[in-house]
C-alpha cells in the first residue's frame, strides 16, 4: 500500500464527519436490540418511540448533507480520492425517502395484529438495519459498496420477513427470500467480478475512465451486464428476478411488506442508476450499444433495461389480474410498477452521452408519487386487516360503508396507481411516458398505455368490492393515529395530481 | 504444456459457476439448493483472487479484500437460511422448497 | 516437456475443486451433498494458495469448512428424519435439468472468458505474504465495509437467534 | 368567467352535496337539481351571446394576451422577442433547432439561433415561448370562431394552461348538457337507493362533460376526458341492473384504453419539432407542416381514442351493454352526450392536428366503411333486439353512423349533417331513453314481445313516444330527417365536388349506396316497435292500470319533442350557429391546414 498514513487518516476521519446519519442509525441498531433486554414486560410502543426519535435523528443529522457533495472513504490513486461513498443531492433523496418510508410504517407496525403483544425491539432493529443498507446503496461509487449495501439490506429483510415465528407464511415467504435472493446475489456477484477482471477497478470512477480510455470487450461487458442486472433486477423486484415477489409480500408482516415495497425497490433503483451511470459515461457507441456483438448490434443497456421494463410491466399486470389475495395483488402490482419506473431508467440510459440527456427527474417524481400512493394502500390494508382479519379482495366488501374514509383514501391511491387524474400517479406516468415518446421509445410507451388500460382491471376489482358490493357487517373504527397517517399519505397524492409544478423542479435537482 | 495462467484459473471458477447453477436449479432441498449457492459465490470469489493476481494494473488487493467480504457474508447468509429453515421445519417438518408453498391460490 | 511443480499443483488442486463440485450435484442423499461440498470448496482452497493469496486460503479453510459446512452439517441433522433418505425418483428427472443448464452456462462462459482474451501480464506478482497488508487495507482503505460487516454480524446473530429459537409459551417470543 | 362558472358549479354543488345529511332525500334532490339549473343558466348566456356574435373574438384575446406576456418579460430581452415574434412560424423552426442544442455554448450557434441565446441568457425563454404559443394560437383558423375564451397559466413547468372557449362546434353540445342534467335530475326523483352519491357522482360527470367541450389545451382536455370515466363507471356500477359490474368495468376498460392511446398522441404532439406546447390552436396553426407518416400516427391514435367513445364498429360492444344495465337518467346523457365526446373529438382534434391524414385515401375510405358498418350493421342489430332498451342502444350505433360518414366526405353539407346529426342524436336518442325508462318504471321488464296496446292506455306518453321515434327515424319534419339528409347530400356529392382535387380523396359514392339501406332498416325497426309496443290492444291485464306520465315526466319530455319538431322545422336556427366554424374548419383540412 503505497498510502501515506496520514493521508489515509485524514480521509478516514473526514470521511466520519459525513457519516454521521449512518452512525446514528448503527446505534440506533444497537440500542433496539439492547431494548429487548432491558425494559421489562411487553411494551411496543417504548421501542417504538426509541425507533421514532432514532430515525427522526438520523433524518436531522442527514439534512445538512443535501449540501455536501463528493465521494468519502476509500483511498486516494494517482492524485484522485477513490471514495468508496458519494454524498450528493441523489443519494440524499433515496437515503431521505428510506428513511421517510421506515418512519411511516412504524405506526404500522404499532397497529399490525399479530404485533401487538410482543417484543419489538428485534423487529425495529431489523428495520433500521435495512435502511442502514439502503443508504449505503444509494450512496455506493464502489462495486463492493454496492453489493454489501444490497447484502446488508436483504438480511435484515430476510430475517424481518420471517419475524413472525407463529406465522407459516412468513417463514416460507422468508426462506424463499433467503435462497432466491443469495442465487441472485451469486449470479450478481459473478458478474461483478468480470467488470473487476476487465477494468481491473472496484470504483466506479476508474471504471468509467478505464473504460473511456481503452475500452473493453463489448462480449465481456455484455454478459457481466446480464448476469449483473440479475441482482439489480432482484431487489427493484423487475423481470426476470421477480417471481419471489407475491410469495414473500404476501408471508411477511404486512407492516414490513409496505416497508419492502417501497423503501426497498427505490434502494433498488438508486444503486442500479448509479451502476450504469459508470457504464454510460462514453460518448463512443461502445457503452451506450454495445457495440459489434455478433448476434445484434443494437443490443446495450438501453435495450436491456427498456426489454425489462416492457416485460416487468406486462408480467406484473397479467398475473396480478388472477389474483384473489390483497397483498398478492399488490405485490404483482409492484412488479409492473417497476416497470414503469425502469422505463425511465432505459431512457436515462440512452440519454447519457448527449448533452440533454441524463435527465432523472421523471424517475425521481414518480417515487414521490410512489411513496404516498403505495404506502397509503399499504397502509389501508393493515388496518382493515388487523379489524377484520380482510385478506381477500371479497373481505373489502361494503368498506365503502363500513370504513368511509379508509376506503376514499384506499381508492385514490389504487387510482393514482393505476394512473388517473388528478392523481400524483397520473402526473408521475406522464412524466414517464414523455420522457419515453421524446427518446423515441414509442413502442414502450404504447405498451406501457395498454398495460395502464389492463391493471384498471384488477385495481377496480378492490374499488368496485368496496363500494358496490353489499357487506351487512357494522363499521369499522380505525383510530386518530391511523386517520392522521391516512391523511399525510393520501393528500399529498391529490396535491402531486394538481399542483405538481414545484415537484417537477424539485424532482429534477435531485439528479445528477 | 503452456504455463498456468489466468485462464486456467477462470475455467475452473466457471465450472465451480455452471455447477452450482445446475445445483440450484435441480434440488429441492433447501439446504442443498444453499450448497448450490456456495458454489456459486466460490466461483465469483475465485474470479476476483485471479483477476487481482495476473490481471490488475496495480498491487492492491482490491480482489482478495472483496473475496474475504464474500466469505463473511457467505457465513451470515447461511445462518440467516438455516435459522429460517429450522422455524419453518418446526411448523410443517419440510425443507422442501416446492412443499413450502401454501400461499399460491 | 517441462512440468514443473505449479502446474502439476494447479492441476491437482482444480480437479480437487471440480470434480466434488459436480458431486454435489449428482450425489444421492444430502449429507455427501455436504461433505463433496467440503471437498470442493477445500480445492478452491489451495487454488489460493496457489496464487499467493495464502491468507484467503487459511480463510477459506477456517470460516468455510470450519463454521458455514458445520452450520449446514446442523441444519441437516435438526431438520431430516432420516439424513441418508434416497433422492426420490421423480426428482431424478430435474438433475438432468440441472446438468443441461449447467452445461449450457459453461459453454456461454468458456465462450466469453476465451473470447475476452484476458492477457495475464499484468497484475499482482508474488509478493510473499499477504495477511500483513491486507490487514493494513481493511483497517485503511476499507474500514468503512469492515465496520459495517460487522454490524451486519451483529444484527444477524440476534436476527437469527430470535427467528431459530424455539417457541416457548407462543404469545411471547 | 362564464364558462368557467357552468364548468364548475356542478363540482360546487357536488361538495354540498355531499355535506348534505344523506336522510334527508328531498333536499339532496332539490339541491342537486338547483345547481344542475344554475350552471344551465350561464350556457343559456352563452349561447344566446355566441349565436348574437357578442364577445371577443379569441384572436383579440389571445393577443392582448400575448402582448401582456411580452410586456411582463424581463427588459432585457423584451425587443429581441417582438422582433422574433413577428415571424412566429419561423420561430418554429428555430425552436426545434434551439432545443438541439439548448446546452451548447454560444459561439457554436448559428447566426439564427443567437437571439434565442440572449433571450435564455436574460432568463426570458418562457416568456417568448409563451407569446410564441399565443401568436400562433391567434393565427388559428379556429381562433376565428371560438368566443369567451380564458386564458391562464396552470402547469408552467410543462407549459399547460387553463384555456377554455367556445364556438360553433362546441355550443350545442354545452347546451345540451346544460339541458340535459335539468331534465334528469327531475326525471331521477324515483331514485330511492343511494341518493346522495348518486346526484354527486351525477354533478362530477356535468363538469367533466362541460371541461371536455370546452377546453382548449390538449392536456386539460385529457383531465376532463378521463374525469369523465369515474363517476359513470361508479352510477353504472351501483345504480345499475343485474349485470351492472360487467357493464361498468367493459365500459371503463375500453374507453381507457382509448384515451392512453390518445395520450401517447398528445405526448408525441407536444415532442414534436422541439415546440413543447399543448395548446390546440398553436398546434393548429403549425400541423399542415408536419409530415404525413406522422399524421397518420396521430390521426390513427386520436382516432382509436374517439372511436372507442362514438362507438365506431368494431369497438361498439361496451356501448348496449352500458345501456341495458344503466339506470334511465345514465342512459339518456350516456347515449344524449358521452357518445357526442367522440364525434367532437374528430372535429375539434383528428383533422385539426393531423390535416392531411383525415383527407388521405386510408382514412377517408376507413371511416366511411366504418360509418356504412355502423349505419346497417346497427340498424340490422337493433332489428334482431328482443330488449326495448337495447333496441334504442343499437340504434344508437346506427345512427352515429351518419356522424362518421358526413364526416368523411368533407363536404359542407356532409359537415353540418353530421354535426347537426350529433345534436339531433343527442335530442331523440335521449328522448328515447327516457320513454323505455318511463315503460320500464310501470312494466319491470323491457320485452318487446310482451308489450301491447300501450297507446290506449296511456295516450300522452304513447304520443311523445310517436314524435321520438319518429325523429330517430327521420321522418321529415323532425329533425333527424334534417341531419340524415344533409349527410347522404354531403357524402353523395364528395366525389364531384372534390374531382381534380389532387390533394383529398374524395368519398366514393359506392360506400352512400350502400348505406342508404339502413335508411330502409331504420325504418323498419322503428316502425315495428311502435307497432309491437303502442298500438293494438293490451297483451297483460297489469298494462290496464298503468297511470300516464307524471308531471316530472311531462317535464323531462316537453323541451325534447318541442326540439325535436323546432329544429325539424327550422333547423337553420341551429345550423347558422356551426356554419362558420364548420366552413373555417373544412377549408383548413381541405387545404391542408395551409390557411
Amino acid at each position: 500500500m503505497g498510502n501515506d498514513f496520514s493521508q489515509t487518516q485524514d480521509l478516514i476521519s473526514r470521511g466520519l464527519a459525513g457519516f454521521i446519519p449512518e452512525l446514528v442509525l448503527s446505534a440506533l441498531v444497537c440500542v433496539l436490540l439492547l431494548a429487548d433486554l432491558f425494559i421489562r414486560g411487553v411494551k411496543p410502543r417504548t421501542t417504538a418511540w426509541i425507533a421514532t426519535i432514532g430515525l427522526v435523528l438520523a433524518g436531522a443529522t442527514l439534512w445538512p448533507r443535501l449540501a455536501a457533495s463528493g465521494e468519502i472513504f476509500g483511498w486516494m490513486q494517482g492524485g484522485t480520492q477513490q471514495g468508496l461513498l458519494v454524498t450528493d443531492r441523489f443519494a440524499w433523496f433515496f437515503q431521505m425517502f428510506c428513511l421517510a418510508t421506515a418512519l411511516a410504517t412504524l405506526p404500522m407496525a404499532l397497529d399490525h395484529a399479530a404485533f401487538r403483544a410482543r417484543r419489538m425491539g428485534e423487529y425495529h432493529a431489523l428495520v433500521v438495519a435495512a435502511t442502514l443498507g439502503m443508504f449505503m446503496m444509494a450512496g455506493a461509487v464502489n462495486l463492493l459498496i454496492a453489493w454489501l449495501g444490497i447484502e446488508f439490506a436483504s438480511m435484515a429483510s430476510y430475517l424481518a420477513t420471517a419475524f413472525d415465528k407463529r406465522d407459516r407464511r412468513g417463514s416460507e415467504g422468508g426462506i424463499k427470500y433467503v435462497i432466491y435472493g443469495s442465487v441472485a446475489s451469486g449470479v450478481m456477484l459473478y458478474g461483478l467480478s468480470l467488470i473487476y477482471g476487465m477494468t481491473g477497478s472496484l470504483h466506479y470512477g476508474a471504471i468509467a475512465q478505464q473504460l473511456q480510455v481503452s475500452g473493453a470487450s463489448d462480449l465481456g461487458l455484455m454478459t457481466a451486464a446480464l448476469l449483473v442486472f440479475g441482482g439489480f433486477a432482484y431487489k427493484m423486484a423487475a423481470f426476470p428476478m421477480h417471481f419471489w415477489c407475491p410469495d414473500v409480500y404476501e408471508g411477511a408482516p404486512t407492516p414490513f411488506t409496505a416497508y419492502l415495497s417501497v423503501a426497498s425497490k427505490a434502494a433498488g433503483f438508486a444503486v442500479f442508476v448509479r451502476f450504469i451511470a459508470a457504464f454510460t459515461t462514453g460518448e463512443g457507441p461502445s457503452f451506450v450499444a454495445f457495440g459489434s456483438v455478433p448476434f445484434d448490434a443494437s443490443f446495450g443497456w438501453p435495450t436491456l433495461i427498456a426489454a425489462a421494463a416492457a416485460l416487468s410491466m406486462t408480467v406484473g399486470n397479467l398475473a396480478a389480474l388472477w389474483q384473489t389475495n390483497v397483498k398478492r395483488m399488490l405485490a404483482w402490482s409492484s412488479v409492473a410498477q417497476a416497470g414503469y419506473l425502469l422505463m425511465a431508467v432505459a431512457v436515462y440510459a440512452a440519454g447519457r452521452g448527449r448533452p440533454s440527456g441524463g435527465d432523472l427527474g421523471p424517475l425521481i417524481f414518480y417515487f414521490i408519487a410512489y411513496f404516498f400512493m403505495n404506502l397509503g394502500a399499504f397502509h389501508v390494508v393493515t388496518v382493515i386487516a388487523s379489524r377484520t382479519g380482510a385478506q381477500h379482495v371479497e373481505d373489502f366488501n361494503g368498506l365503502g360503508r363500513r370504513a368511509p374514509w379508509m376506503a376514499f383514501g384506499l381508492t385514490v391511491c389504487l387510482l393514482s396507481l393505476l394512473g388517473v387524474p388528478p392523481t400524483g400517479g397520473f402526473t408521475g406516468k406522464l412524466q414517464l411516458l414523455q420522457t419515453a415518446v421524446e427518446n423515441h421509445l414509442v413502442w414502450l410507451a404504447v405498451l406501457a398505455g395498454i398495460n395502464t388500460a389492463i391493471s384498471a382491471f384488477y385495481y377496480f376489482k378492490l374499488i368496485r368490492c368496496m363500494y358496490l358490493h353489499e357487506n351487512q357487517a357494522g363499521l369499522v373504527t380505525t383510530g386518530t393515529t391511523n386517520a392522521v397517517l391516512l391523511a399525510l399519505l393520501v393528500l399529498p397524492v391529490l396535491v402531486l395530481g394538481l399542483a405538481f409544478s414545484p415537484f417537477i423542479e424539485l424532482s429534477r435537482s435531485f439528479g445528477f | 504444456m503452456p504455463e498456468i495462467g489466468l485462464n486456467h484459473f477462470l475455467i475452473v471458477s466457471a465450472l465451480l459457476f455452471s455447477a452450482g447453477i445446475g445445483v440450484v436449479i435441480s434440488r429441492k432441498n433447501a439446504i442443498a439448493v444453499l450448497c448450490g449457492v456456495e458454489l456459486i459465490l466460490n466461483a465469483a470469489a475465485l474470479n476476483f483472487v485471479a483477476f487481482n493476481r495476473y490481471s490488475t494494473p496495480d498491487a492492491r488487493l482490491d480482489g482478495q479484500i472483496f473475496t474475504i467480504f464474500i466469505i463473511i457474508l457467505a457465513a451470515a447468509e447461511a445462518a440467516v437460511a438455516l435459522a429460517i429453515l429450522l422455524n419453518l421445519f418446526q411448523q410443517t417438518n419440510t425443507v422442501d422448497v416446492d412443499e413450502a408453498d401454501t400461499m399460491k391460490e | 516437456m517441462d512440468i514443473n511443480m505449479s502446474t502439476v499443483m494447479f492441476f491437482a488442486f482444480a480437479l480437487l475443486a471440480v470434480f466434488p463440485a459436480f458431486m454435489v450435484l449428482f450425489a444421492k442423499d444430502i449429507v455427501r451433498v455436504a461433505f463433496w461440498l467440503l471437498a470442493s470448496l477445500s480445492g478452491v482452497a489451495g487454488l489460493y494458495i496457489i496464487m499467493g493469496a495464502d491468507f484467503l486460503g487459511l480463510t477459506q479453510v477456517l470460516v468455510y469448512i470450519g463454521g458455514i459446512l458445520v452450520l449446514i452439517l446442523f441444519g441437516i441433522m435438526m431438520t431430516s428424519k432420516d439424513p441418508l433418505l434416497k433422492r426420490a425418483r421423480h426428482v431424478e428427472r430435474s438433475v438432468v435439468t440441472g446438468i443441461v443448464t449447467g452445461a449450457l452456462v459453461f459453454a456461454a462462459l468458456a465462450a466469453v472468458i476465451l473470447g475476452i482474451g484476458f492477457e495475464s501480464g499484468k497484475g499482482r506478482a508474488d509478493g510473499g505474504a499477504t495477511t500483513t497488508a491486507l490487514g493494513e487495507a481493511l483497517l485503511t482503505d476499507y474500514i468503512l465495509p469492515f465496520e459495517v460487516v460487522s454490524v451486519l454480524l451483529l444484527f444477524v446473530l440476534c436476527g437469527a437467534a430470535h427467528v431459530a429459537r424455539r417457541r416457548k409459551e407462543g404469545a411471547h417470543a | 368567467m362564464l364558462l368557467t362558472l357552468a364548468i364548475f358549479l356542478p363540482l360546487l354543488g357536488m361538495a354540498v352535496v355531499l355535506l348534505l345529511p344523506s336522510a334527508n332525500k328531498n333536499l339532496i334532490r332539490w339541491t342537486a337539481t338547483a345547481f344542475a339549473a344554475a350552471a344551465f343558466i350561464p350556457i343559456i348566456v352563452l349561447s344566446k351571446g355566441y349565436g348574437g356574435g357578442e364577445g371577443d373574438s379569441a384572436e383579440k384575446t389571445l393577443l392582448a394576451q400575448r402582448d401582456a406576456v411580452v410586456a411582463a418579460a424581463p427588459a432585457a430581452a423584451r425587443e429581441t422577442i417582438k422582433s422574433l415574434l413577428k415571424e412566429p412560424k419561423k420561430l418554429t423552426k428555430q425552436l426545434e433547432a434551439w432545443s438541439d442544442h439548448e446546452h451548447a455554448p454560444a459561439s457554436a450557434l448559428s447566426d439564427e439561433l443567437k437571439p434565442l441565446a440572449q433571450v435564455a441568457a436574460a432568463d426570458a425563454y418562457p416568456a417568448l415561448h409563451e407569446a410564441w404559443e399565443l401568436t400562433l394560437a391567434a393565427e388559428s383558423v379556429l381562433a376565428k370562431d371560438l368566443r369567451y375564451v380564458e386564458y391562464g397559466q396552470w402547469i408552467p413547468a410543462f407549459n399547460i394552461h387553463y384555456f377554455l372557449g367556445t364556438d360553433g362546434l362546441s355550443m350545442p353540445l354545452i347546451f345540451l348538457t346544460g339541458l340535459l342534467w335539468v331534465l334528469c335530475f327531475v326525471y331521477s326523483y324515483s331514485i330511492e337507493e343511494g341518493v346522495k352519491g348518486y346526484f354527486a357522482l351525477f354533478l362530477l360527470l356535468e363538469t367533466g362533460l362541460l371541461g371536455v367541450f370546452s377546453a382548449l389545451d390538449f392536456f386539460l382536455f385529457y383531465v376532463f376526458w378521463e374525469i369523465v370515466l369515474l363517476p359513470m363507471y361508479f352510477l353504472i356500477g351501483y345504480w345499475g341492473g343485474p349485470n351492472r359490474l360487467y357493464a361498468a368495468i367493459k365500459f371503463f376498460i375500453y374507453t381507457l384504453v382509448g384515451s392512453v392511446l390518445m395520450l401517447v398522441a398528445m405526448l408525441a404532439l407536444y415532442w414534436k419539432d422541439g415546440m413543447d406546447s399543448f395548446n390546440l390552436l398553436t398546434l393548429t396553426s403549425v400541423s399542415g407542416g408536419f409530415d404525413m407518416h406522422f399524421q397518420m400516427w396521430i390521426f390513427l391514435a386520436l382516432f382509436m381514442g374517439f372511436a372507442i367513445k362514438v362507438p365506431v364498429f368494431p369497438f361498439h360492444t361496451w356501448l348496449p351493454d352500458a345501456h341495458v344495465q344503466a339506470p334511465t337518467a345514465v342512459s339518456v346523457v350516456l347515449a344524449g352526450v358521452l357518445l357526442k365526446m367522440g364525434g367532437y373529438g374528430f372535429y375539434r382534434f383528428s383533422y385539426t392536428l393531423a390535416p392531411d391524414a383525415g383527407v388521405s385515401q386510408a382514412m377517408v375510405l376507413m371511416i366511411g366503411i366504418l360509418g356504412l358498418i355502423n349505419i346497417v350493421y346497427g340498424a340490422l342489430c337493433a332489428m334482431a333486439q328482443k330488449d326495448f332498451k337495447s333496441l334504442v342502444a343499437y340504434s344508437s350505433v346506427s345512427h352515429m353512423g351518419f356522424v362518421l360518414l358526413g364526416m368523411a366526405a368533407m363536404t359542407t353539407e356532409g359537415m353540418q349533417g353530421s354535426v347537426l346529426q350529433m345534436f339531433n342524436h343527442g335530442v331523440s336518442s335521449a328522448m328515447m331513453f327516457l320513454l323505455v325508462g318511463v315503460l320500464y318504471e310501470r312494466a319491470h321488464h323491457r320485452d318487446l314481445d310482451r308489450f301491447g296496446g300501450i297507446g290506449l292506455q296511456m295516450p300522452y306518453y304513447t304520443g311523445f313516444a310517436i314524435i321520438g321515434f319518429f325523429a330517430s327515424l327521420g321522418l321529415p319534419g323532425l329533425n333527424g330527417f334534417i341531419s340524415e339528409a344533409l349527410v347522404f347530400m354531403g357524402s353523395f356529392n364528395s366525389s364531384e365536388f372534390f374531382a381534380g382535387n389532387s390533394t383529398v380523396y374524395a368519398l366514393p359514392r359506392w360506400i352512400v349506396y350502400l348505406a342508404l339501406p339502413g335508411v330502409v332498416f331504420t325504418a323498419g325497426y322503428i316502425l315495428w316497435t311502435v307497432q309491437r309496443v303502442y298500438m293494438g290492444t293490451a297483451k297483460k291485464e297489469e298494462y290496464k292500470t298503468f297511470k300516464d306520465l307524471n308531471w316530472r315526466e311531462v317535464f323531462s319530455l316537453t323541451p325534447l319533442a318541442a326540439m325535436c319538431i323546432i329544429f325539424g322545422v327550422w333547423p337553420a336556427l341551429i345550423l347558422d350557429y356551426m356554419n362558420a366554424t364548420l366552413d373555417h374548419l373544412r377549408a383548413f383540412v381541405v387545404s391542408g391546414g395551409g390557411i
